[in-house]
């Protein structure tokens, strides 16, 4: 007779081996590894808790402590391969398998591993992607989550990190798997229920909190003149002819600039209130004076960042809160909004070739793609009118019938044409591509793909991609921003001048910007101590960040 | 350390009458331009000691378009660069014309 | 030479110095019947805000008193380097030293320094830089910078650097760099009596004015420092 | 934070600048009367480091020290601004001897006091000797200069702080202001780090790095006289004040800082962390100081009234 209710059962007789090493659910840290042995078997598809900020750190060492004959060969499927334990799972064979999204800090690391068979590769994905195929093909059998805090019965409070968690418990309890969360505190009542109790089987008490990166705080002190320079070129030559309100911001020191500009350069430019109202952003420090000086009306944040948790509170008009007050973040959910709700991404980027595709790979590192691409994509199955998404589809096919015509999201790619160590921006063919060659992948790592991208801007001017009509003319285009690198240097003078005329590129001076006037002074916040100050005291930036 | 030397004809003198001026400090990724009016009008010359080797191609070409540019007739620019990029070199050279086309010493 | 041999040296008329943790205070009695104020820093031990007070606070109650020409033995580590002297402020303790140093010594009470092991950075600023005549005894080894950490900071390797400290005593550690830099003014001979020598030096001290620039550029080491302090003075002068 | 661009007079820009950020050139031209610098020995002089060659490294025209004269409220003072973006604003053979000339001039005038604008990691090591002997030199003449009446000053609020010998100059100085991102110290950080490990002191815990070698604490502690806000022309009421207040070099002097640096030591020998200190002063709520805005922490310090101006 067919029984279908075999995953139910196994996963019944699963957290009945891990009960007997718990009180109710909680366990103690020292047995986690114990816990982990009794409810992991051989070959599981685990997903382990990790992004490009929070880290289920705790459980992820107690991981790789497992007894090998108990647990190994386990498929990791998981957003952020971060901690060096992430990857020691797959040296110990605790692990076999991998598919993920972002490994900014082992990049280099995984690299090497993957080249050396340590790891067999599923895929590397965007946030989004990851995250729905968890629903699909790679639902997991045990997720290790973090949380800040759990009362007995197992509700959790994931506090302003929420980000991946409500995703991967979904995924997880609904589909008969177990769901363990390290948890930094152990509570009578918890702030507000993220995860409710029913999903979640069992808890481990940390002695430290969680780990969180500050990943998106840039130091408006290493801001130079020549990102001051690209980001007046895209206020005025993009956010400002497009009318750009709703748009997500990279976190390079580029779009910084332009998020410390709005108060003064733009707030002269008149643009305040018709660009830059809502984000789709994590809790950007740099953006605090623009908040303060009135900008922006509403930014909803994949994660929180270190130091802003007092700040939001306070501005709760402007992001997204709990009934406890504190940041309600949510990858899943504010990847969706970046792709089908803002009318531009712009972001930088390590490579960029001539049509345009863009890759922060290089040769020896793999950094996987995160959310950018999601971002970073015209969003073929909007539906919904809005003036820039309309004035770029036209500008893209002017001759089509306006009823029928699809708009265009706005991608840019913004930064200076020589990055670090004067390696150039531009080149005539990405690394991504002799990696993709050398690991016989069957797609190259490209981070935006070329006909997604409608601009390119450098400290050179404006490229505007949407108006090329050829493939000639949009290599053109490229090098004629592409200042003094090998790729620029090779431009066609008189084409180039050619697209000028027509407005493809725009140099500053056909923006009426003189690059002399390009100067810090123009920041609102020329350092940490300065966003402090313009948060009122609220925001707390951490320890490495400061110089007070 | 290699050392470059431009010399090129233009069309026009420097303006002001400031007699030099400096911009810039020599650090990584940064450089200095000490520019003085020493030349006859029709003339500058650019002398850069650079900490980085084997640029000599870009250099060229930054050079040419900030002499295309400015026209700094008369003007010397000596330059030591601690490894700066074009756009920084092109935006330095510009702030030193600036300068000393103050009116002044 | 031992730090006793050297004192017993220096002083065959006898003495009252005693070290106390690295720390050197006492008096001694000069040939002509005289006695000479002597502190000091001994066994390589590191200079921190204990260390420094200690050492100015015995110059400063000798002032006012017979005590004499004023000598600083150095054997010494370098500033001592922790969170609690820095946050005590050493910076002033050590600077506080070396004023205390130059104040005697610009008031009628002559300072010697004598290099006679290791020194560096702070410490030697603090001691033995501090006073007129700084000399050197054979086998000292002063080093304002030791070589793997300098190679640890240029990224060159030590053979490099030993090469480049062949054409230049710039840079490298050693007595006789220092000596041709103008630092240490002369260096005695450790075989014959050092009170002999001592003698020879206090009857025919230097003026107090600071020659340690020329002193660089006439032994080859240091060939810009007095021309150019020289021009900034002319032209200050004349800016008045 | 910034003003709206207009028109603005020398004392509004030299408020507007920050202290920390501006070069060696823009602290002096906003730090004095407006054009009334003169600089000694200029760029266009090419009196560079004769020994950076050796090392195939890049030279600045200066050497990383501009010095000259200029005026203060019409008065004359001489001047000296070091640039910490040039080799950490390290002293060298040349750099070092700019100074010295400069102090000895100010010695045999007697009357035009000396400012001098710290931004230095100390010595610079690629002359390691020279830098040295230039730091021992220059104390040596900042004592010359006080013993025949000169007041000389120290500001130190710039980016690479005032370390190693530079430390012992300040100490040397009449008196010093300081802005909160001015370190005082002579061990860097990573120095101590790497002497006695990272529990003992974590170079990447900033916070840590502040209160131990910071504006605030030294201002505490009165190792400085005056805290400045940080812009040029907080300096520059700073030097002002401070121009007025300090008296010649004496023998009283040096006896009243012994006794003032042992107090130090007695009171505070035992603590372990700055907020220690603090707490023993009296400050409640000691951990809150590196949060205090200017004018409050200014309103504290001048509560516990330290101040060194008398014995140093």
């Amino acid at each position: 007779m067919t029984t279908w209710q075999n995953n139910r059962a196994a996963r019944d007789v699963r957290i009945a081996a891990g009960a007997g090493l718990a009180r109710g659910k909680v366990v103690e840290a020292r047995d986690a590894t114990r816990l982990l042995e009794a409810v992991i078997r051989p070959g599981d598809r685990v997903c382990l808790e990790g992004d490009n900020q929070k880290q289920a750190d705790l459980l992820s060492q107690a991981l790789l402590a497992v007894d090998l004959s108990r647990v190994n060969d386990l498929h990791m499927v998981q957003s952020g391969v971060v901690l060096p334990e992430h990857l020691d799972l797959f040296d110990r064979g605790v692990a076999k398998r991998l598919d993920y999204a972002y490994s900014g800090p082992q990049s280099a690391r995984i690299a090497r591993m993957l080249f050396g068979g340590k790891i067999e590769l599923g895929a590397v994905h965007t946030y989004l992607e990851l995250f729905a195929r968890y629903f699909i093909d790679l639902t997991p059998q045990v997720a290790l989550i973090a949380a800040v805090s759990a009362d007995r019965e197992g509700n959790l409070y994931t506090g302003p990190n929420t980000e991946d968690t409500p995703t991967v418990v979904e995924a997880t309890a609904f589909k008969d798997g177990i769901v363990i969360a390290q948890v930094n505190e152990i509570a009578e009542t918890v702030p507000r229920v993220d995860i409710p109790s029913d999903r979640v089987h069992f808890i481990v008490k940390s002695d430290k909190p969680f780990f969180v990166e500050p990943l998106f705080t840039r130091d408006p002190a290493a801001i130079t003149e020549g990102q001051i320079l690209t980001a007046m070129l895209a206020i005025k030559g993009i956010y400002a002819p497009y009318g750009v309100q709703r748009l997500n911001h990279g976190i390079g020191f580029s779009t910084a600039a332009i998020e410390l500009l709005l108060p003064t350069y733009g707030e002269r430019l008149g643009l305040k209130g018709k660009i830059a109202t809502h984000f789709a952003l994590n809790p950007h420090p740099a953006l605090i004076p623009a908040i303060e000086s009135g900008w922006v009306r509403q930014i909803h944040s994949f994660g929180s960042e270190v130091g802003m948790d007092e700040y939001i509170r306070a501005r709760s008009d402007v992001y997204f809160t709990g009934p406890d007050g504190s940041l309600r973040s949510n990858r899943a959910f504010c990847q969706t909004a970046g792709l089908y709700a803002c009318d531009m991404f712009i972001g930088s980027t390590l490579q960029i070739d001539l049509q345009g595709n863009s890759s922060t790979v290089t040769t020896s590192r793999i950094a996987g793609f995160g959310g950018a691409p999601n971002m970073g994509a015209d969003a073929r199955g909007r539906r919904h009118p809005s003036e820039p998404w309309l004035k770029a589809g036209a500008e893209a096919a002017p001759d089509g019938a306006a009823l029928l015509r699809r708009g265009r999201k706005l991608v840019v790619q913004i930064g200076e044409t020589f990055g670090d160590k004067n390696v150039p921006l531009f080149v005539e063919k990405l690394d991504a591509i002799e990696l993709a060659e050398k690991l016989n992948l069957e797609l190259a790592p490209i981070m935006i793909y070329g006909d997604d991208v409608t601009h390119i801007v450098t400290e050179e001017g404006v490229a505007n991609l949407l108006l090329c009509r050829t493939a000639r003319e949009r290599e053109q285009a490229i090098r004629g921003v592409a200042g003094y690198t090998d790729v620029g240097r090779r431009r066609d003078h008189g084409m180039v001048a050619r697209l000028r005329e027509r407005g493809v590129i725009r140099r500053p001076e056909d923006l009426g910007i003189n690059p002399l006037d390009a100067d810090r002074s123009l920041l609102a916040a020329r350092s940490i101590k300065d966003l402090v100050r313009w948060s009122g005291g609220l925001y707390a930036p951490p320890s490495k960040f400061r110089n007070w | 350390m290699e050392d470059l030397r431009f010399q090129h004809r233009v069309r026009t003198r420097a303006g002001g009458t400031r007699q030099s001026a400096i911009v810039g400090v020599v650090a990584s990724g940064n450089l200095e331009v000490l520019v003085e009016r020493v030349l006859p009008d029709a003339e500058c010359a650019l002398d850069i000691k650079t900490a980085a080797i084997g640029f000599g191609e870009v250099w060229t070409a930054v050079v040419g378009d900030f002499v295309e540019r400015y026209s700094p007739g008369g003007l010397r620019f000596s330059i030591n660069d601690g490894g700066a990029r074009p756009d920084t070199v092109s935006l330095r050279l510009a702030q030193a014309v600036r300068l000393i086309a103050e009116n002044g010493q | 030479m031992t730090l006793d041999d050297i004192i017993t040296s220096l002083f065959p008329d006898g003495h009252e110095v005693r070290s106390d943790k690295g720390v050197l205070l006492g008096s001694a009695t000069l040939r002509s019947g005289d006695s000479m104020l002597v502190l000091g820093v001994a066994d390589r031990t590191a200079l921190g805000v204990d260390e420094a007070l200690r050492l100015s606070g015995h110059v400063l109650r000798s002032i006012g008193r017979d005590s004499g020409p004023i000598l600083v033995l150095v054997d010494s580590d370098s500033q001592r380097m922790s969170k609690r002297d820095e946050l005590l402020g050493l910076n002033e303790f050590l600077a506080h030293l070396a004023k205390v140093l130059i104040h005697a010594d610009m008031n009628g009470r002559p300072t010697i320094g004598l290099l006679y092991g290791h020194s560096a950075a702070g410490a030697l600023l603090a001691t033995g830089l501090a006073t007129r005549v700084l000399v050197g005894l054979p086998g000292a080894d002063p080093a304002v910078m030791d070589l793997p950490s300098m190679a640890k900071v240029t990224k060159l390797s030590m053979e490099a650097l030993e090469e480049k400290a062949k054409s230049t005593p710039v840079f490298a550690p050693g007595l006789s760099n220092l000596a041709q830099m103008g630092a240490v003014h002369m260096i005695w001979s450790n075989t014959t009596s050092l009170a002999d020598q001592l003698e020879a030096l206090l009857a025919d001290m230097p003026a107090a004015r600071d020659g340690r620039d020329t002193l660089g550029k006439v032994r080859g080491g240091r060939l810009k420092a007095a021309e150019i302090a020289e021009r900034v003075r002319d032209l200050a002068l004349q800016a008045r | 934070m910034t003003a709206p661009l207009k028109d603005i007079t020398p004392a509004e820009r030299a408020r507007s600048t920050s202290f920390y950020e501006a070069s060696a050139r823009t602290r002096l031209e906003l730090l004095l009367d407006a054009g009334s610098f003169v600089e000694f020995i200029g760029p266009e002089q090419r009196e560079v480091s004769p020994h950076l060659k050796i090392f195939d490294l890049p030279e600045q025209f200066d050497d990383g020290i501009v010095v000259g004269h200029g005026r203060l409220d019409g008065a004359q003072v001489f001047v000296a601004a070091q640039e910490g973006r040039f080799m950490g604003g390290a002293f060298g053979e040349v750099h070092g001897a700019k100074l010295t000339g400069l102090l000895r001039a100010a010695r045999q005038i007697g009357s035009i006091p000396v400012l001098i604008l710290f931004d230095t990691g100390g010595v610079r090591l690629q002359e390691a000797n020279a830098g040295e002997l230039a730091i021992a030199e220059i104390m040596r003449a900042v004592m010359e200069a006080r013993s025949s009446g000169v007041k000389v000053i120290g500001l130190i609020g710039g980016r690479s702080g005032c370390y190693g010998g530079g430390g012992l100059i300040a100490g040397c100085c009449s008196a010093l202001a300081v802005s909160e991102p001015g370190r005082i110290a002579v061990s860097g950080p990573e120095v101590i780090e790497t002497n006695r490990g990272v529990e003992e002191f974590d170079s990447r815990d900033r916070a840590l790095v502040w209160r131990t070698m910071g504006g605030k604490h030294r201002r505490l502690l009165g190792a400085a006289d005056v805290f400045a806000a940080d812009n040029v022309q907080d300096f520059r009421e700073a030097a002002l004040e401070l121009l007025g207040l300090v008296g010649p070099l004496g023998l009283e002097r040096l006896k009243a800082e012994q006794e003032r640096l042992a107090d130090r030591l007695r009171r505070y020998g035992a603590c372990e962390d700055a907020v220690d200190i603090w707490t023993a002063e009296g400050i409640v709520h000691a951990e809150t100081v590196p949060e205090l805005p200017a004018d409050q922490f200014i309103a504290l310090a001048d509560r516990i009234g330290r101040t060194s101006r008398d014995a140093r």
